[in-house]
């Protein structure tokens, strides 16, 4: 009969996108560790320092500009009735279709050369394909906030923006964060749009590109190492977060 | 107090035409309706969440129509309680006064003497999501209370809890409101709360407000079919019980159990016997009266009968008695209630 | 009093992030719309033409593997309780925070010299970083599908088999072909892992930033445009095709 | 026809222990129950979704607890009905027959009866959406009914529709039964449901099975005090109705409302009557009787009366009226049920 085999074959094909996704990932941080020395030097090179706090600090500025402007726009929709609302949900989304490269032509195009080749840029590229991340993760849990809440808080002597600042925020904060920290996460693993724009200053994850385009394979890899290191550390300690609160509720 | 005045609004599948009614102060203003029928919108546009259509609200004499809530001084408490998670108890019960500016200590004094009374005091550090549903019912009572308000808005405030709770935080409720003697207007679908709570009562019947008075004026003269269908007990005599019995003008009527003070008795048409003569049953209560109007429904007669002092009971009898006894308007019956069919509130 | 304050900040704040990301599309193509003499003569640039060809194919390739792989990957995950499932579902979301670069490296690594610069290793990059829309969506719908409809489908006699081909799959298929159609969309938007694992056979998004670094923006713009007005056609007709299944239900 | 054997079973926050009990071929067997009894993770049990933890299931004396639903020939309606809705109504039911392997055609045939005596051929080329809950409540018995199965279950199978359209589908679903004759395992925690379709009952409490049997034996017996409070009806006669007349044994019994066949007749203690003289009034059934049980309940006296041929009735009195009248265990009494309280199904 196998009754059993849609079960068995589902979990096969399953499994086979797991590994792939997971095991070069792996086998490029286990090969690493035969070679900590290499990571060592990688870790002294000045160049390598410098690009890795480039990375840092660009995605840092873009997740909190992410905030500033994303969560009043996730306000909006999740809260507001009006004309184009389904539009301008779909414009939110535009980046995540639009390919790395155009990006940055575009962007050079409408900002020309006040972008070009310096912090700006990088955070401009950035914030245009990393932005909705924190925008969606926003709407859905104004959305999901009972409304009643704020009515109360109305009620008792709140304006429209101490029920804001005392109440909806508040109670939206983790999963703002958690937006905030995909967005980052997106930032720091940009990099088509960031050969066009800003080459300069170097950032780690274009810096990578370069030691594999002069140096090759093995001299690339401890950068790649340690930039994925780094942004898995973030995102495992998102989902982890992520758990906690869910529990918490 | 709080005046209503021609109020109308659509939202949604909902819509309300032409409500008018008004709450006096310290009253306590029962309004029921089946569900859909517009309660909640109708809070909502008396607390200010909502604007009307159309018609005016005035409370303390002020038109507020135009104010948003944080200006009108009226509390609501919605459905399942909207206590803030992310607070404990005393920070959702002092949240109102900070608001306002009042410090953290002086709030918490302010509140002290309210959550004595609505016996919360061992709550006051817990989250909202840690206590039961009971408690998260004082809990919302009291952040309502603790402001002050003109009027305070009771979205089916017994609607979450379960049935053994449901009674017993009723008579309490009826007791907090004597101690604190606010003005109130309690939505519900139950009729049981309207007769143990209100001083009033409102039917509200799709979207249209359809009578509203004291609550002995409109269920012995609903007004229309459609509200006395609603409303289904026919029979509710008022009056003070003492010793198991309960004093109506000059009745005594015998009750089922022991209570005492001013007590409101229902029961239904089904359960009232008539009969010619005087008859030795297991009925402790019976009663000499005329008739004065008598209905056809059908297979059955709705009778009314009068007994002294003004005081109506209706009852539902079968054609074939009413004829075998020749019953007709006018007529002098014997009016049998058993004492184990009255409902007591 | 300004209590009105709130809202118009906040449409202010929202706006802004609006036209940050419509503005650099719109002004690149109606640039562009300005010289409609380059568009064309791009159009019959055989370079162009196979670019987008390789591009587009690929992408399609992506996107039925994502299917074949990611819908059992789906199922399972909506339906099945297992332990270790909470990392399941981690490691399917770990590509999104992975900068690209990294990503041709890990796969690299992982595959060497069997996956460099052909067509192979375009598919291996694009579906690393894109199957996982397609996953996400699939599970997303799977559970929110009645199981009772696959209960009553059993006790009337279908196999788990059947009751999967006539039940489950035919009422997801809309949610995993909108998938579908993000993994495509992502694929073809993949640069920088391309530039490490498959600079060849040439892609029209790695061609994009070839003209740009040999010819400058305004060489590089029209082949932009046109994969830009391609995405986005993808794009809208996919968030069409949503509403329209939505209102049917 | 289904034997349910020691069934146990944890799941999420249910618990099913000890449970058995046995329903023979063309009975209806209604199982009644508080929500969170467990009720239908019992049915998804017997239909195979999922295991028992302990206990077995056997369907037409083969033991099917190791057989996956499809192998069971058992068809199950869920609550909400579980329409496929991507397929017309037709396709719904003849779903089971095509998947069986008959051609479309030969499936479409065979639905033809069925369908008309449903009563819904013209609903066949709309979508489960397009249709009324109570079109969806017949679409989902047809589907099941189609492929001829041992057992049907039904999952509160009235719970979605509202008042009106609920009592004339549940006259429907009686006369379905008789004309179709299938077997039925339906639960709900409506009684009514209990008193029209059933013909044997069972009660199931927080996991347990604390009763079943024939209704009539269930309800004069319950067994125990949850069992007895649960079903709250404690009166219950059947017979057969004509001219506005229920016979039962050699009692004539005069009903509020015209019916005929077989009928049962409700009715609660507290509408009976207890006098020692015949009397004159407007209950129009009084019967002689002997009192065999009183059980003091606080205020009020629950007493047992059996009348002639092993008809026993029982009615609540209060305590001043017994002693008024004397009664005691062995008084003869006169018991009157006024028609207009009583309940037909």
């Amino acid at each position: 009969m196998g009754r059993r085999s849609l079960d068995t074959i589902f979990a096969a094909l399953g499994s086979f996108l797991l590994v792939y996704i997971t095991l070069p990932i792996t086998s490029m941080i286990l090969l690493q560790a035969g070679d900590l020395g290499s990571l060592e030097s990688t870790l002294r090179d000045p160049e390598v320092i410098s690009a890795l706090e480039n990375s840092v600090i660009t995605a840092t500025v873009t997740a909190l500009l992410a905030i500033v402007l994303g969560v009043p726009l996730g306000y909006v929709l999740a809260r507001k009735e009006f004309r184009g609302k389904d539009l301008v949900q779909g414009m939110v989304d535009v980046p995540i279709v639009i390919p790395h490269s155009v990006v940055g032509i575009a962007l050079l195009t409408t900002f020309s050369s006040s972008i070009l080749d310096n912090y700006l840029g990088i955070i401009a590229a950035m914030l245009f394909v990393s932005a909705s991340f924190t925008v969606n993760a926003a709407r859905d849990r104004f959305a999901s906030i009972d409304e009643r809440l704020e009515h109360v808080a109305r009620t008792l002597g709140a304006s429209k923006w101490r029920t804001f600042t005392t109440v909806t925020f508040p109670l939206s904060l983790p999963a703002i964060l958690s937006g905030a920290i995909m967005t980052w996460a997106r930032a720091i693993s940009e990099v088509g749009a960031l050969l066009v724009v800003a080459y300069y200053p170097k950032t780690a994850q274009i810096l990578v590109l370069d030691y594999f385009e002069e140096f090759g394979l093995s001299a690339s890899r401890p950068v790649a190492v340690l930039l994925v290191l780094m942004s898995l550390s973030v995102f495992v300690a998102l989902r982890w977060s992520l758990a906690r609160g869910s529990e918490g509720r | 107090m709080l005046e209503v005045q021609r109020v109308g609004k659509r939202w949604k599948e909902f819509e309300l035409r032409d409500v008018s009614f008004r709450i006096e102060r310290r009253e306590y203003f029962v309004l029921v309706g089946p569900s859909g029928a517009g309660k909640t919108l109708l809070l909502e546009i008396i607390a200010g969440i909502r604007r009307p259509d159309e018609g005016r609200i005035v409370i303390g004499g002020k038109d507020v129509t135009d104010l948003p809530p944080e200006e009108r001084g009226v509390s609501y408490v919605p459905q399942s309680y909207a206590l803030f998670p992310h607070m404990s108890v005393l920070d959702n019960i002092t949240y109102g006064l900070r608001i306002r500016g009042m410090s953290r200590s002086e709030a918490e004094k302010k509140a002290t003497g309210l959550v004595r009374t609505l016996g919360i005091e061992h709550l006051l550090n817990r989250k909202p999501h840690c206590i039961s549903a009971g408690e998260q019912q004082r809990v919302a009572l009291a952040r309502a209370l603790v402001v002050e308000p003109i009027l305070i808005l009771l979205d089916e405030p017994f609607a979450n809890l379960d049935m053994r709770i449901k009674s017993r935080l009723m008579s309490e409720m009826k007791r907090w409101r004597e101690e604190l003697g606010f003005t109130a207007l309690h939505v519900t679908h139950s009729f049981e709360e309207v007769m143990v709570l209100g001083d009033k009562l409102g039917v509200l019947l799709h979207g249209r407000l359809r009578r509203w008075g004291k609550i002995g004026d409109v269920i012995s003269d609903p007004g229309d079919e459609d509200v006395a269908k609603f409303l289904g007990y026919e029979n509710v005599l008022e009056g003070m019980a003492e010793d198991g019995c309960l004093r109506v003008g000059e009745l005594n009527v015998i009750l089922p159990f022991t209570v005492s003070g001013k007590v409101r008795v229902c029961f239904r048409p089904e359960d009232v016997l008539l009969s010619v003569e005087r008859i030795d049953s297991s009925a402790r209560n019976q009663f000499k009266g005329r008739i004065t109007e008598m209905e056809d429904l059908g297979p059955l007669f709705r009778i009314t009968v009068d007994l002294d002092n003004d005081i109506v009971v209706r009852s539902y009898v079968t054609k074939a008695s009413v004829l075998e006894m020749g019953l007709r308007e006018g007529s002098k019956v014997y009016v049998s209630i058993k004492a184990s069919s009255l409902k007591v509130f």
